[in-house]
């Protein structure tokens, strides 16, 4: 089995799992889950690791560069942010 | 470390993030979702550092050094209320990177003939999808800004251009597929897609920017799955996918909430500027409506029994959250009942009244959605309707034709008393007259809404 | 990557997937959910086809052919008893 | 066929799969998520053939046939109120069926020698847990039918027994794995799997089948997943593990309804025997209850705005489900309106009443959940209780330490008027006594439910 199928099959996969997760949220969370998922979206750093930390090309380094920078900022501005939201939610004591 | 190994720690990644994400749906675990996310995230980072093919390490500490400062400091400073533009601009950030991923191992091998055609596809799409993320999403911002104009940007033919488009970038796809040593088309293709996430994002209207965000979301998730074909990863192909689904899942829910289709909010180029009030229609002046004044107020919500509050727009855009906690706090120490109504898509984005209300420390528990506060309004005194227009307009449900017919309201108008803290009589985001304003039981409390819950405020403590 | 690897991702997912299906499920339908997920389980009869179609060993044919039998008294039974319950399900016209 | 088009039509098969059993979860589109799983289970079959491995089709399409035959004849021929001892006993073959592929497997291969370490630890988990469902769904079934004691049959130290034999053959499956030559080991795997499933379901009460035949449904579920690791298929891995995890999750809401933990289920011996009301401690003569007549409750019912139907086991042990239909009918005609409150327990397996009352034409949309009639009993006149006692027994809410103590119950007794249709003061599954029957608005009309009905109904005609 080819690894293209592979793929295929674990995308479908988890586009069912992220379909059925998000059915039934309440309006209030709808902008901190649009957050979250946005900072879990810079995933893609891993994809900026590889291709900065291969040797076989100086430029495609300084673009990995640039992708890890790009990346970063998504991620960590998106979780950091998503927590600013989410701490305020408290319940009445 | 062997690739297994690496594999596995992979598959813990993904069901901590499943388990995030699950979380995030529910107020008591949302925090410890994004928590644990943010974990998988880690995992995933540090054990891909293992992999065989990384060797140099400067540009990635460099990097991620960088990026985090940029990122932190943003997410530091950033007003609660200008949220929006900053999970946009992350967004755009995360979709230019899934472009460059793509770019960069096109760029790696010195030769792209060895590249297979599946593998050249998914570089293709990778990027074509990623750079539209990219400056869709600071489009998108630039709205929200301000920076540019809010109002649909249009072009007579401008979905048919737009169309043309698509179907020649997706071409130059399956074109660069054939043929990868020809530069040229690369670039087109790089270019056409930066276009398209302009020329796409800016005939919409300001206002349905959380859509649009939304969306590009669930592009930049489906970026980042791309770039996990090209460089064959697992964690990037499921986390890109769940979040692709998931922001698919929730436009589709925000859309529906306004009573719209999708492609309206796309296509329809429909509400126009982001801020209410500043212009639009004049309002009908044959009909008469009722001011108020703070005492008055005062003396109305001091003796009833039951007080409901449904804040809209308005609310956000005078800052008067900590002043409208103020209120509520002493109408309860006068044993006065006091809920919160929060229609799904009050202000500008959803949970917008959420955010805000729980800036100022109101506990959850005391909002209440639109369907568990609709039944009460039979039995409620007072409504206090704080710079809320369109989701309590009951044009909604009589006027055929009118742009929110069919969108389910408060049904405010059921309650003894209302009293609408706005500034005008302008209409709200639909450009649409409110006939609530008219109505026997309604009140008019003129001014910025701040103000006036400062006043009321203070008569509250002569009452 | 090896195929236990992939076999072990796809099951990951796919147990999230079941998970997250069932968890609104009113009671109405438990019994028959219950019969129809047994009659999807009856999916070894796959299995069994590949077991009983090889030509390596007669005694596994045999083994084999057993399998499919009981496989299939699985799946079609199952598929038709759920199908008689759900039928009565009628909505007041 | 390429092995490449087979895996993309499973992938299709998949999908099928999951929209199938989510289209399950919901009456209106149920039965059409049924056929969807068939179709996909056709689809799979049917690309299997093409598998490079398959040359011989004898076999195959001989216990195609046989299978289909005896499956379709026991799916006519099974009576409605049979179905958990048919599910039970379908259930039984599908793991039979995995256990004897994963034999044949080890069979087929000449040296198992050449097989790798984790193909035989799959395989021998999927003999595992194949036989113990094997076993286990016929002692279930035996139960549910009567063959066997529907008792829980203990003996002292039984529960250590047990651990100690799952103890042993996940031992015996890791022996395997390191000397796969060895047919003793082998043997003696199955022979105590096979013992595995007898011994932990004979302790389990009759009564609690329905929760023991959906955990042995993930079991089966589990197993045919484990075969498709060892045969490396992937649709029967993901078909598997999705099964697996809605029978897990399905057993939980069970148990949850019950207000039981599964633990309690699996290793309490509760529950003993099946029917309800042939022996039992005797009630409590003390306190004095009110006897009725069909005349009297025809009038009452005749008479009264609003009547809610409580059935619960006594009415499929009578089999009144027609008759029942019958009198709600002619209340209606005579203007009263009825309804049916389902408590999620009630009778013996999940959806029960609803199965049945589903066999006498009620329309599904006149049946309310616990939680959607509970609040009307307070405006409702008569409520008849058809066969019903612990969905309807106060100490569930008043007396700790009483089996049901916290499990949710119909509140019955905010009616103006209750009326209860049994054969005696003998109680229920849960064995104690109930309280509602000494009330004060209560009344007791005793008899087997289906001559009650049919007397009510009689009686109606006169009214
Ligand atoms: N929530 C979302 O996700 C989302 C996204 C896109 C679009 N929308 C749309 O936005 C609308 C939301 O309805 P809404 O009722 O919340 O808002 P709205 O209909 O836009 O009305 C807001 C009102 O607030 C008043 N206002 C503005 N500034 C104020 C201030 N400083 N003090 C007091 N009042 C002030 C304005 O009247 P004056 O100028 O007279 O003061 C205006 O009429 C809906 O049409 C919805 O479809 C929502
Ligand atoms: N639904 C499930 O999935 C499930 C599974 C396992 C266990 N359970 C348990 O089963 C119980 C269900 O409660 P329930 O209220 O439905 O039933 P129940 O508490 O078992 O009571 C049934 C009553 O029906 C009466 N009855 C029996 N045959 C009758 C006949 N021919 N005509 C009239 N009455 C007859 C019996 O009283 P007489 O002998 O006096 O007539 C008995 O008291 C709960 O305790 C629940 O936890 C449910």
């Amino acid at each position: 089995m080819s690894g293209l199928i592979f793929n295929l099959f674990i995308f479908v996969l988890a586009s069912f799992v992220g379909f059925e997760l998000i059915s039934k949220v309440p309006p209030t969370l709808h902008t901190p889950l649009m957050s979250g998922a946005n900072a879990i979206s810079g995933i893609t750093i891993i994809g900026a690791v590889v291709v900065a930390g291969q040797v076989d090309s100086e430029f495609a380094q300084i673009i990995g560069f640039l992708a890890i920078v790009f990346a970063t900022i998504n991620v960590v501005g998106g979780f950091m942010v998503t927590d600013r939201m989410l701490e305020m939610f408290k319940k009445k004591n | 470390m062997l690739p297994d190994i690496i594999q596995l720690i992979y598959l813990v990644a993904t069901g901590i993030f499943i388990v995030g994400i699950k979380r995030l749906g529910s107020p008591a675990t949302a925090r410890s979702g994004n928590q644990l996310a943010a974990l998988g995230m880690f995992i995933g980072i540090v054990i891909t550092l293992f992999d065989q093919q990384i060797i140099s390490f400067e540009y990635i500490i460099g990097g991620i050094v960088l990026g985090s400062a940029i990122g932190a400091f943003a997410a530091k400073k950033v007003e609660m209320t200008s949220m929006p533009e900053m999970v946009a601009i992350f967004n755009g950030f995360g979709g230019g990177a899934s472009a460059l991923v793509a770019w960069g191992e096109f760029t790696r091998v010195a030769d792209p003939n060895v590249l297979s055609g599946q593998d050249l596809v998914t570089m293709g799409l990778s990027i074509l999808i990623g750079s539209i993320t990219f400056t869709g999403s600071f489009i998108a911002f630039g709205k929200l800004k301000g920076f540019i104009s809010g109002n649909p940007l249009t072009f007579p033919g401008q979905n048919f251009f737009n169309a043309i488009l698509t179907i020649g970038s997706l071409g130059l796809v399956g074109w660069l597929a054939f043929d990868p040593t020809n530069m040229l088309v690369f670039w087109i293709l790089f270019g056409i897609a930066l276009l398209l996430g302009i020329l796409t994002v800016l005939p919409i209207g300001g206002a349905d920017m959380p859509v649009v965000i939304s969306l590009l979301n669930s592009y930049s998730g489906l970026a980042a799955s791309m770039a996990g074909f090209v460089i064959n990863n697992n964690l990037l192909i499921i986390s890109g996918a769940l979040v692709g689904a998931a922001g698919l899942i929730l436009t589709n829910i925000m859309c529906q909430a306004m009573n719209r289709s999708l492609g309206n909010v796309l296509f329809g180029a429909f509400g126009g500027d982001n801020g209410g009030g500043d212009g639009g229609p004049a309002a009908d002046t044959d009909k008469t409506v009722r001011e108020t004044t703070a005492q008055d107020v005062a003396l109305q919500c001091a003796y009833a029994d039951k007080v409901v509050i449904t804040p809209g727009y308005g609310l956000a855009v005078a800052q008067a959250q900590h002043v409208l906690k103020e209120v509520v706090d002493k109408l309860e120490k006068k044993g006065v009942e006091v809920k919160y109504g929060i229609h799904p898509v009050a202000g500008r984005m959803p949970g917008h009244m959420n955010v805000l209300l729980a800036e100022a420390d109101v506990p959850y528990d005391q909002l209440y959605d639109m369907e568990q506060i609709n039944p009460e309004f039979k039995s409620t005194d007072v409504v206090l309707i704080i710079g809320a227009n369109d989701v309590v307009n009951p044009a909604a449900k009589t006027t055929e034709g009118s742009p929110i017919y069919g969108m389910p309201i408060l049904d405010v108008d059921e309650a003894k008393r209302t009293i609408v803290f706005k500034r005008s009589l302008s209409p709200g985001f639909a450009g649409i007259d409110n006939a609530l304003f008219y109505e026997e039981t309604n009140q008019m409390f003129f001014g910025d809404a701040k103000d006036s819950l400062q006043a009321l405020s203070q008569a509250l403590n002569d009452v």
